[in-house]
């Protein structure tokens, strides 16, 4: 039972959500907004619900959309309370992530009823653990393309976006620095900041549930925040801070399946922990780490 | 629904309203401050940050022989990993370069990471009792007992009690926390005790009503509260007559609906009332001021031709 | 620290045979919950050796499969798991498993889709809990071993007709205590709805505080009418259930206090996990046993103490 | 920076019944009013005139509630590369990860235009900009290590890469250090010379007839308008301060 069969995709998987999460968050902590994916987490079931009760349907896709079109909701009535109440963004947030869960459980209970066992964890939340490749004999299986058919979606999705977000950055590299830095300056030299904050909440919200489809919340949640912290304390520059943040995010979420366990089987245990966990525990670790270092260089 | 009103409804849902109403005041009254410290999603951090506590605490009283059920063990877990959870946000925040928001957020995905981590070992365990143990985060409100609405009530006592006391000391350091502690005031000591009443509201909160009905009785009634009056001593009332209300009215309803989730329908209320505040109110209301914003555009427009 | 695999052979009821000395090592064969795993070492004899892999008490709605747990899932030689949406993500898993080549059953799915208590186009999973039902599963196991060990079919088949014989005298045994519980009082109510396919096949009215999901959330008027069912039809017991929070049950037990009416916790009953492997209630048997006996006392029944073969523990 | 100065008929900036309201108290009401085609204005007047608001109601950064605004005739939107912006120091996030020459270049990227990577001339004439403002030494620093004199400055530096024909600043002077603020009143100097028009709030009302050609004095509503040495009389001071003070 080879490492490709049962380790390369929760490997892939992690480290892609990483990237993806990694990069936008660091957006979100220009921005302070860095508690958006909190808030989004628990803002994605009245969407999920309703999917149900409109499709009738328990399979992804409805769903997906559903998690995507309200976490997107959410955001953006996130920042309109910030500005009509005059709200801070956290007090805002808390509101409408509140808001959204209650009606998402009242929705759950009458109108999906109690016989049908609907809840948030089988339908959106991954487990990064049971993303096996069993089609996969090994290293060769990645050439050949009945194996590759064979990889579990919630993957493909989480690549998708992990390769859609650093083109998104490349395309409107400076575009999203100036939209981060001064609005402002970017509306009045036309780079039309009200668009472009609209594309990046719906790339967070794609990339949320796409993170919460194959991973679960717990990884996503650590991905949006980690990377960008750790390289805001470690670098000084946006080019520098968006870099290491990319490669902060592939290192915990390689770390974290490994440590979880790859390298519990390896040391011939047979017993493992949360992937999902670890790597965000390995994220905490990194903060640590640069917090102590950044500390040292004054 | 009348008699729901009135804790005619029954026994349980009478102990639930008044568990749900005890919690409602204190959490508004504290989360009031809380939200004028600038820091209203450290609950919510707080709240994940217990999830470790809770599964280290199972572990630790599976390793000692103790029961490792007993839910008094299991908060003073929580409660610790919290705490822990909380300072280190501020130790992270300190440098200044990270700000208070990503420290929070990174206090949270991280301790919500360790818990999964912990949970995943007691899954492995070949030891029963462990049923429920994640639900004690998903407490809900319907299932309340008598002596969680005596908790409530104590929590609710012990957090007026200690708001009223500090209440000087405490708007002087939400007005100004520069100038609060040039005067001398003990600024770290006030912001721990805050914090401690927040972790108080929240591990009372979470084995009763649930992780989301914490969080927003401690940020909506504070938020609605704040549209209303700028006094804080009358902001802190009204918040925590808010969240007392959004209980009250939120049990009454989900008694007399069928299926409606008692916890989910307070939360839902809570809004309502801030959606009505944020509406109606006289000072920053949105209808007062399309109004007046009307009445505006038109004499703007007059004066222009 | 994962003492599972250990643990599942020592509950093979048939260890005194050494299995080493048997010339090919005996295949693996991994079942997701111990509902599927004991029958199903049972079955098998020495044909096969059966592991389990949600641990006791661990509530399928809830379980976190890790990579040691996938690891295991990839190794067997076959997989048994119940379907009908139970296992969540890990179903996926064992989907992409199954297309693979391996051989996977999906027991609960082996059951006729018209027995089945289907709620808007979705079956409730709780189907072990009708031991006539559960038998029709056991079929599907043994066919499946079957296949797998050709040359040991015969004695699978002859534990397979112990077991159905077992099965019978359970079946009409516990018809016969839940018999003599007072018409007005069968009712179970329990902490959360798994109890559907028990009460239709022994005609109990059965009504759970949550829903299927232990996710889901009960309301106040919830717990007022199930308090208003209890005084209504003096009902003395309430049950708990090992793999689920028993806080709203000691709701409804205070509930009816109030209204001058003593309900007692009538024990704690196996809904989505069974007892601790090795001992009697770590059987599938057992499991049945402990609640029709626990049951029938609470409800004013009259049965043995000792439950159907006197195995139960004290 | 184009050596003859060519009159332009049009105003540089013209606003016609120009109201603001903020949230529901009106702070600038029925303004109309035409800048010089050229030279340094400055608008004047005390605390809460909306003096800032009126600028960036003009830019379309806040909602207005009534009112024209032409620049050099023209909506924004026909002329936004001739048109060049000085926040106020304070509201920009000088915490940010960018050094002074980022900020600098960012007054070029309209000329680099959507997805295209800003080409090395723009970074070269951002670095020019930086050094107009005498700033060119601190191009690589991060902006967050730098005083509030030269932070202001690399925003002016911002401003000038841009070229623009018409400046709007927002208290240029505001908390800075007098080498920064003679090396300001030299660069507006130069860009009067060559034909530019300077509209920027300020507040020091005695250096006004010195440094500006023409004043705006406002209160909310167009006190008076005119050549800077004589606007200020007593009359129109007391008419923009005498009334706030009894408001």
């Amino acid at each position: 039972m080879s490492f490709a069969a049962l380790d390369l995709v929760p490997l892939l998987a992690a480290m892609l959500a990483c990237l993806a999460c990694g990069l936008l968050g660091n957006l979100l902590l220009l921005t302070r907004q860095s508690l958006l994916g909190d808030a989004v987490s628990h803002a994605v079931l009245p969407g999920i619900v309703l999917a149900f009760l409109v499709t009738g349907s328990r399979d992804a896709a409805p769903m997906l959309a559903g998690a995507v079109a309200a976490a997107f909701a959410a955001a953006l009535l996130v920042g309109v309370l910030t500005r009509a109440a005059r709200l801070s963004p956290q007090a805002a947030m808390g509101i409408v992530f509140s808001g959204f869960f209650a009606v998402g459980v009242v929705l759950l209970e009458t109108g999906v009823g109690r016989r049908v066992d609907l809840d948030l964890d089988h339908v959106l939340l991954g487990q990064l653990d049971t993303l096996v490749w069993p089609a996969a004999t090994g290293w060769a299986s990645l050439l050949d393309p009945d194996a590759l058919a064979a990889l579990p979606p919630e993957l493909l999705l989480i690549g998708a976006v992990a390769v859609a977000v650093p083109l998104l950055f490349a395309a409107l590299w400076k575009e999203l620095r100036l939209l981060a830095f001064d609005p402002d300056f970017a509306a009045v030299t036309g780079f039309a900041p009200r668009a472009l904050s609209a594309l990046l909440l719906a790339a967070l919200a794609v990339a949320c549930v796409a993170a919460f489809w194959a991973v679960g919340a717990i990884l996503t949640l650590a991905a949006l925040v980690v990377p960008p912290v750790v390289a805001r304390l470690l670098t000084r520059s946006y080019r520098a801070q968006v870099l290491v943040s990319a490669i902060v995010a592939l290192v915990m979420g390689a770390g974290g399946v490994l440590l979880a366990g790859v390298l519990p089987a390896a040391l011939g245990q047979d017993w493992a922990v949360s992937g999902a966990g670890m790597v965000a525990v390995v994220g905490g670790v990194l903060v640590l780490a640069a917090r102590l270092a950044a500390r040292e260089s004054g | 629904m009348w008699e729901a009103l009135t804790f005619q409804a029954g026994h349980n849902a009478a102990v639930v309203a008044a568990g749900c109403i005890a919690f409602g005041l204190a959490a508004g009254a504290v989360g009031c401050f809380v939200l004028l410290r600038g820091r209203a999603l450290i609950a919510d951090a707080a709240a994940h940050a217990t999830l470790p506590g809770v599964a280290g605490a199972f572990l630790l009283g599976l390793a000692l022989g103790l029961d490792p059920r007993a839910l008094p063990w299991l908060l003073a877990g929580g409660g610790l990993t919290a705490s822990l959870a909380v300072l280190a946000a501020n130790a992270l925040a300190r440098g200044g370069r990270v700000k208070d928001d990503a420290a929070i957020a990174v206090a949270l995905s991280v301790s919500f990471g360790l818990g999964a981590v912990l949970l995943s070992v007691v899954q492995a365990l070949p030891v029963g009792g462990q049923a429920g143990l994640s639900g004690l985060l998903l407490g809900r409100a319907a299932g309340m007992a008598e002596a969680d609405a005596w908790t409530m009530a104590a929590v609710a006592l012990v957090a007026l009690a200690v708001l009223g006391a500090l209440l000087r000391p405490l708007s002087a350091l939400l007005f100004d926390p520069l100038q609060a502690s040039l005067a001398g005031l003990p600024v770290k000591a006030l912001d721990v005790a805050l914090l401690g009443l927040m972790l108080l509201v929240v591990l009372a909160g979470l084995p009763a009503v649930g992780l989301v009905l914490v969080v927003a009785l401690l940020i909506v009634p504070a938020a609605a509260a704040r549209l209303l009056t700028a006094r804080l001593p009358a902001m802190a009332a009204l918040s925590a007559g808010f969240g007392a209300g959004s209980a009250h009215l939120g049990v009454a309803i989900s008694a007399a609906a069928p299926g409606a989730p008692t916890g989910a329908v307070i939360v839902l209320v809570a809004v309502a009332v801030f959606a009505l505040a944020l509406l109606a109110s006289p000072r920053r209301g949105l209808v007062a001021a399309l109004r007046r914003r009307a009445a505006l555009l038109a004499a703007a427009r007059a004066a222009a031709r | 620290m994962r003492l599972i695999a250990r643990r599942a052979l020592l509950a093979a009821p048939l260890l005194a045979v050494p299995m080493l000395a048997r010339a090919q090592a005996a295949p693996l064969v991994l079942a997701t919950i111990a509902m599927i795993g004991e029958p199903a070492q049972r079955l098998a004899g020495t044909a096969a050796r059966v592991e389990t892999l949600l641990g006791e008490g661990v509530d399928p709605h809830l379980y976190r499969p890790t990579r040691a747990d996938i690891a295991r899932l990839l190794r067997a030689d076959l997989v048994l798991y119940h379907g009908l949406g139970l296992e969540g993500r890990l179903r996926d898993a064992i989907g992409r498993v199954a297309a693979s080549g391996r051989p996977v059953l999906a027991v609960g799915e082996a059951v006729p889709r018209d027995s089945l208590i289907v709620e808007d186009g979705t079956p409730d999973p709780h189907v072990w809990m009708d031991p006539t039902l559960w038998g029709i599963a056991a079929d599907s196991i043994a066919a499946r071993l079957s296949a797998l060990r050709p040359a040991e079919a015969p004695a699978i088949q002859g534990n397979l007709a112990a077991f159905r014989a077992e099965l019978a005298a359970l079946g009409s045994w516990a018809r016969a205590a839940m018999a003599t519980i007072p018409r007005e009082r069968r009712v179970l109510v329990t902490a959360h709805d798994a109890f559907a396919y028990f009460g239709r096949r022994y005609e109990l009215a059965v009504e759970g505080i949550q829903g299927i999901s232990t996710d889901s959330e009960a309301g106040v008027q919830r717990i007022r009418d199930l308090v208003d069912l209890l005084v209504a039809r003096r009902i003395p017991a309430v049950f708990a259930e090992t793999s689920v929070s028993d806080r709203n049950i000691r709701a409804l037990i205070e509930g009816a206090a109030a209204r001058g009416h003593r309900v007692v916790l009538g024990g704690s009953l196996f809904s989505d996990a069974m007892g601790a492997p090795g001992t009697y209630e770590g059987t599938y048997i057992g499991m049945i046993d402990h609640n029709v006996t626990t049951i029938v006392r609470a409800l004013g029944g009259e049965v043995a103490p000792r439950g159907f073969q006197g195995r139960l523990a004290a | 920076m184009s050596p003859v100065p060519v009159a332009l008929p049009l105003p540089a900036l013209s606003l016609r019944g120009l109201s603001v309201a903020y949230r529901t108290d009106a702070v600038l009401w029925n303004v109309t009013w035409n800048s010089p085609p050229a030279g340094l204005v400055a608008i004047v007047g005390p605390n809460g005139a909306g003096k800032s608001t009126l600028l960036k109601a003009a830019l379309g950064l806040i909602p207005r509630l009534a009112g024209e605004v032409r620049f050099f005739g023209a909506p924004l939107a026909a002329v936004r590369r001739r048109v060049g912006y000085l926040p106020q120091r304070a509201a920009v996030e000088w915490d940010f990860p960018a050094t002074a020459l980022d900020v600098a270049a960012m007054g070029r990227y309209p000329r680099a235009g959507w997805f295209r990577p800003l080409p090395r001339a723009e970074r070269e004439a951002a670095l020019a900009a930086l050094a107009e403002v005498g700033m060119q030494d601190v191009a690589h620093r991060p902006i967050g290590e730098l005083s509030g004199g030269q932070q202001q400055r690399v925003l002016l530096a911002r401003t000038l890469a841009q070229e623009p024909d018409l400046f709007l600043m927002d208290e240029p002077f505001a908390g800075v250090d007098a080498a920064t603020e003679e090396a300001i009143v030299g660069v507006l100097q130069r860009l009067a010379a060559a034909g530019r028009c300077v509209i920027a709030v300020h507040h020091d009302l005695s250096t006004v007839p010195r440094a500006f050609d023409h004043a705006l004095l406002l209160n909310r509503e167009v006190i008076a308008s005119g050549p800077a040495a004589t606007l200020l009389s007593p009359e129109n001071l007391a008419r923009a301060y005498g009334r706030r003070m009894s408001a």
